[in-house]
This record gives structure tokens, C-alpha cells and sequence, in this order.
């Protein structure tokens, strides 16, 4: 760091531009968003990275390429207010359906959910293929088993998901602090029963067990009680 | 759809255009009910859309309008000689229980819920149904990747460039030098033992065929050593020979006899041999 | 035409940028690089492609990624100073063949050495790939050619050999008492038995003349006499 600080102290722009380019090309290159730990890995020792993005996210901010973390990581995004230019609907994920789309809010929102609970809050019993769906898409997945009786499988969304919604954090899901604050998630009735929110680290609650080997192997939810399919 | 009755009503789409239409009763009189479940997700998504159709805010309906309307709805149907499904009937029945404690307020029992709550309960299950439905449209409103936003379209691969390392060391290398030298050396050593010799079997062999012949005396074994094989092999026919000798007069097949020690040795067949 | 002059002579330089920004994005979310026809494409008519690729250059032509034109058509590429940061290396370790380690053995030893004196002294025939395979890792070389009918090239190891074995000189190699003593080799070898010890100086040998210009060219040994594979 006191070395850093020297040669701040020499060329503080000429350092800073450098790694400013650095880390400009390792985004532009890299075909995933990349984390801080990453970057930093290809800087000299001792700069400092968060000076360093948020200078260049500054940079790009009235580009038509923006700077964006997703994720907790950064990534190069176009603009968002250019998508009607560049707008690309044969692309698109084939339309969700209105029953998979709730069980995605509701996945998102309330994890880490069971399926009990997304019917619970649904009113009515899911159809085997709903998560089947948004698993396979790749926004959901299994994150492991609650600890009551049968050990249902808890699911939540995935990077993927983040991602696809451009979003760094679950924090930054649209509403997420209304819905909190009117007590919406709150996973069941009793106002005093207290569900964690959703949580944006892997970290198991602590009613949470991990995933068995077996849990993550195909079929999916082969362990999950038979329900009837839903007529929608 | 055999209980389909239309009204005036525009049919009605989900905001997102999917799902069959929805034909709901709105708040007008009771005899214009349009009946058809098939487009509703159970009885919490048919409560909503009447909640809807109170066209007031979610949090401030009336649960016992609320109420009223569903029973209206399943009577309608019932009257239509629709086939409910069992969960309709169900929420029925709990919510003209529900009417009915709203309506006609008793002395609540301290073992029971209140009324009240009971109706706070639904309207909360409504309303987070419907802030789901919204967080889902709000979702899908976002700016999406690859639909709206993009990636880098070419992201540039990472060229790994592997170095060879190699990891033998000096021992290896003598290991190898000495090994192959060594067994370069035994090698070697084997063809210096493999010397020429005759066999005692082959000896007994050309003793067998010669003496058939012969009914003398005479030294077999220095004819064999002389003229069968070459002259290398002399010292090692002799001994063959006489070995093989020995053992066939032990058999009684031939004869032998030695004048003095170190002068020749004669063989010959045995006459009754034969 | 008209029109879009009239726009750019009310606020041009927000035109340009808007014009840039397009530019950028298109260029970054495609998967090819884009010729002018097809950027012109997506811009507002009247636009000038040239002067926004040109402004669009000049202002990333200082940054980690730069606006390059290939084959007549425009992409971001890598600033060519910051290619090293798309590079890592990798180390594979490997091991020489048991044939390899001899011929090399052998080499080091006996040097200046023939492939027919090899041969003899491993006692089967050497595949041809053995010795390029030493020759190009680089640890043994073609020293000059045996005054011998057939000209046969020698070979000896190089200073890469004396690196790769922690070795100072060739005489540091163990002769034949130090490897009986490490028991390496047998202690009753036939009296016959001998191994040399190599010099240390580089200098052709009384047998030896000098190679000729051609023999530095691959491919190398054409002129040795096709061998069938060992068989050891």
C-alpha cells in the first residue's frame, strides 16, 4: 500500500489511467461479468479497484455503453434507454406463462421458498413442469432443504437470473422495499412468524440443510409429493 | 363451453396477453354473471379478479362484498349446472361461514379467531397474491439481456499459452542410462553362455540309429563327434556320447568296454537286444 | 437531408453524440464485426457515418479498447499494449518417454554420439521422432558430422540439458564407480564394461567436421536411413 501510495504521489493520473485501461479491456474482453477479486488480480499491487471502476463507470455513463454490476460483479452493458434501437424480439425467451411467471416473482421475492409455500401463496398446487421450466431456463435453482418435516426442497434464483434482469442484488428487485415494508413477504399469516427475506448470498438459513448429491441429479423433484396439474 | 354466457362485457386478456379469456362478473346486476372458471387458477384467483372488479384499492376491499360476489358467482354456476371443482366449493363454504360471523356479530368465544381477522387473513392472501402478479409484471417490464440490453457480442477468448515443463531430474536420467547399459550388458552375456553343445538326448538319438546297424565293436562316439557335427562341438559330443552311453547300456541296449583307463571306448549292440 | 441539417445546425454536437452512442452500442453487442452500411442503418438519416466512426476512433483510440477497422469493417478490439492481459499461462507438466531419457542418457555420456552408436549401445533401433523430440525441447543439439563413410551427423547436449539436470559441467555427471556406489549400476558388470566421461569443452573432435549450412535446416536427419520403430 505505502508503495501505492508512492507512485500515486509520482503520476497519480498517468497510474490511474493505466489501470483504468486495464480494466476497460479485461470487461470488454471477457464474456462474463467479472468480480473485484478478478480484476484487481491484473492490476499492480496496491491499486485500488473501486477508484478505478467507479472513474470508468463514470466514464461510460453517458456512453451508449454503460458500466454495470450484475451480480455483485461488473460487467459492459449497451445503454438501456438505446433499446428500442436495439431491440431484438426474435431473441427473446419464449414468452414465460402466467403461472411460471408468478412462481418466478415468487421465487425471487420470498426465497428461499418451497414449493408448498409458492402453492400457499398461489392457492393453488403448481404443476410439475412450472419449475421444471424455470430451472431448465436456468433463473432458479435448488438451493437445499428445509428443515421441517419431509425436508422439502427450498428453491431460489440464480446469478442467471440477475443477470437476465440486470440486477446487482435482490435488494434491487422492483418494489422489494414496499412489499417488505407492507408485511407482503412474509411467508406465512402469523405476523410474528418471522421469515428471513431474500437473501442475495448462497449461504444456507439456518432452517436450511444443503442439497445431498442425489438432489442435484435429474429428474427433478422426484422426491416432491405427486401433485394433480393445474388447470391453467 | 356449454355455460358460456356473454354478455356486453369485452372479453377480458391478462396485461401480458397470455392465459385464456377471462369472463367475470362485474358490478352490475347479478342476472349479467358470466360464468366461466375454466380461466381462473383456483378460487384465490377468482377472488382477486372480483376483488379487482370492486375497483377500489386492494388493501380497502370489502371482504364481505367480497364474500357476496363469490357466493353469487358459485350459484350462478351451480345454477348453470356447472361442474365446480372441489376447491371452489370448498372456499364456498368457508366464506358464507365467514359472512355469516360478519353479519350477524356474537359474543366471540375466546377460543375463536375473530371474524375480523379471519377476514383480514384472505385479504391478505389477495393482496400478496396480486403485489406477486405485479412483481412479475414489473419484472418482465425490466430491460432484459439480450432483449434490451446487451452483452459484448464478441468477447475476446483467452489464450492460454501452456509451457512444457518438464519434470525429469538427474536421477531419472541415470537410472535410464544405467538400466539400458546394464541390460545391454546381460544381453550380451547370454549369447556367450548359449555355447555349442550336443545334447545328451541328441547324443542318445545318433547313438540309437547308429548302433542299429552295427554288430561290432567300435567307437561310435568318435564318429559322431567326427562327421555329424562340426568340429566345435567335439568336446561337447564326447561327453554327450558317453553319457548317453552309459544310459543305454544300463537299458541293456548295448554293450561297452574300455581296454585300460584313458585308451578308447567301445560300444557295440546287444545281441539279444534286438 | 435538409432536415437532418437543420437539426445539426440547433444542438450538433448533441446529435453527434447521440450518433456516437449508437454507434458504440451497436459495435459492442455485435457478434461480427458491422460495415458502415449496415451502422448507417440504425442511425437517423442524414447521419454522416464516417464523421461518428471518426469521432468514435479518436475518442478510444487512448483507452484499453480501441476501434479498429478490419477487412473494411468496424469492431472494438483489445488495445494492442493490454493483448498480454488476454494471455495467461499454463504449465504442463510432463515427463519424457523411458526411450527419450535414454536417448539422452546415452547422449550426454557418450557425445559426440551417432543415432548408429546409439542404437548399438541400447541395442535396438531408435524411432525417428526420439531425437527431434530432444532436439526440440532443446536439450540436445547436432554438433558436426562423423569423418565416417556415410557422414553421420553427432549430437551433444546443450546448456539447456546442464540447467534441466542442475548440472555445472558435463564432468559432473557420475561415472561408472559413483553409479555402482548408488547402486544403480550392478557391482559384477562384465570387466568389458566401461563408460566415458564427457568432456566439458564444446570442440569438434578429431573425427569430427563441422556442419554444413544445410544440415541446420529442418527437416532434420533426412539424409539417415529410414529405421523401423523399436520395439523396446
Amino acid at each position: 500500500m505505502a508503495k501505492s501510495l508512492r507512485n500515486v504521489a509520482v503520476h497519480p493520473r498517468a497510474e490511474l489511467s493505466h489501470q483504468m485501461r486495464v480494466v476497460e479491456a479485461l470487461l470488454f474482453a471477457a464474456s462474463e461479468p467479472l468480480d473485484e477479486v478478478e480484476l484487481a488480480g491484473c492490476l499492480p499491487e496496491g491499486s485500488d479497484i473501486e477508484t478505478v471502476l467507479s472513474a470508468l463507470k463514470q466514464d461510460y455513463a453517458e456512453r451508449g455503453v454503460n458500466l454495470a454490476r450484475i451480480a455483485g460483479k461488473w460487467t459492459f452493458r449497451t445503454a438501456e434507454d438505446l433499446s428500442f434501437l436495439l431491440r431484438r424480439e426474435a431473441v427473446e425467451q419464449k414468452k414465460l406463462s402466467r403461472a411460471a411467471l408468478e412462481h418466478l416473482a415468487i421465487i425471487a421475492y420470498h426465497q428461499p421458498v418451497t414449493r408448498a409455500e409458492i402453492e400457499e401463496i398461489r392457492g393453488v398446487t403448481s404443476s410439475k413442469g412450472t419449475l421444471d421450466i424455470l430451472l431448465e431456463i436456468g433463473w432458479i435453482r435448488m438451493r437445499g432443504r428445509r428443515r421441517t418435516p419431509g425436508r422439502p426442497v427450498t428453491y431460489g434464483t440464480t446469478e442467471g437470473f440477475l443477470a437476465q434482469f440486470g440486477l446487482n442484488a435482490l435488494s434491487d428487485l422492483p418494489g422489494m422495499h414496499e412489499l417488505k415494508g407492507a408485511g407482503l413477504l412474509d411467508a406465512n399469516l402469523p405476523p410474528d412468524f418471522d421469515m428471513p427475506s431474500p437473501r442475495d448470498h448462497d449461504d444456507l438459513t439456518p432452517d436450511e440443510d444443503p442439497l445431498e448429491e442425489d438432489d442435484l441429479q435429474p429428474p427433478l423433484e422426484m422426491d416432491l409429493p405427486e401433485t394433480s396439474d393445474e388447470t391453467a | 363451453m356449454p355455460g358460456d354466457v356473454r354478455t356486453t362485457n369485452e372479453p377480458q386478456l391478462w396485461p401480458d396477453g397470455d392465459g385464456p379469456v377471462r369472463l367475470v362478473p362485474d358490478d352490475g346486476p347479478a342476472e349479467a354473471l358470466i360464468i366461466d372458471v375454466q380461466g381462473f387458477e383456483g378460487p384465490l384467483d377468482l377472488l382477486l379478479q372480483l376483488a379487482r372488479n370492486q375497483k377500489v384499492d386492494i388493501t380497502k376491499i370489502s371482504i364481505l362484498a367480497l364474500a357476496e360476489q363469490y357466493l353469487k358467482f358459485i350459484d350462478a354456476a351451480r345454477r348453470m349446472k356447472l361442474e365446480l371443482a372441489a376447491d371452489y366449493l370448498v372456499m364456498a363454504a368457508w366464506l358464507a361461514y365467514l359472512k355469516s360471523r360478519l353479519l350477524i356479530p356474537q359474543i366471540e368465544d375466546e377460543d375463536d379467531t375473530p371474524a375480523s381477522e379471519l377476514a383480514a387473513r384472505l385479504a391478505f392472501r389477495l393482496q400478496r397474491l396480486q403485489a406477486m402478479r405485479e412483481a412479475g409484471a414489473q419484472l418482465m417490464a425490466r430491460n432484459q439481456l439480450g432483449r434490451d440490453v446487451f452483452a459484448r457480442g464478441a468477447p475476446e477468448p483467452l489464450i492460454v499459452e501452456t509451457t512444457r515443463d518438464y519434470a525429469d531430474n538427474i536421477v531419472d536420467l541415470l537410472k535410464a542410462y544405467a538400466e539400458r547399459r546394464q541390460k545391454a550388458c546381460t544381453h550380451r552375456n547370454y549369447e556367450i553362455r548359449r555355447l555349442p553343445t550336443w545334447s545328451v538326448k541328441q547324443a542318445r538319438a545318433a547313438l540309437e540309429r547308429l548302433i542299429g546297424d552295427m554288430d561290432d565293436w567300435g567307437r561310435f562316439d568318435g564318429w559322431i563327434a567326427e562327421y555329424l557335427v562340426e568340429p566345435d562341438l567335439r568336446p561337447s559330443v564326447i561327453a554327450s556320447s558317453f553319457s548317453a552311453s552309459l544310459e543305454l547300456a544300463r537299458e541293456g541296449v548295448l554293450e561297452i568296454r574300455q581296454e585300460t583307463s584313458f585308451s578308447d571306448i567301445y560300444i557295440r549292440r546287444r545281441a539279444e537286444a534286438v
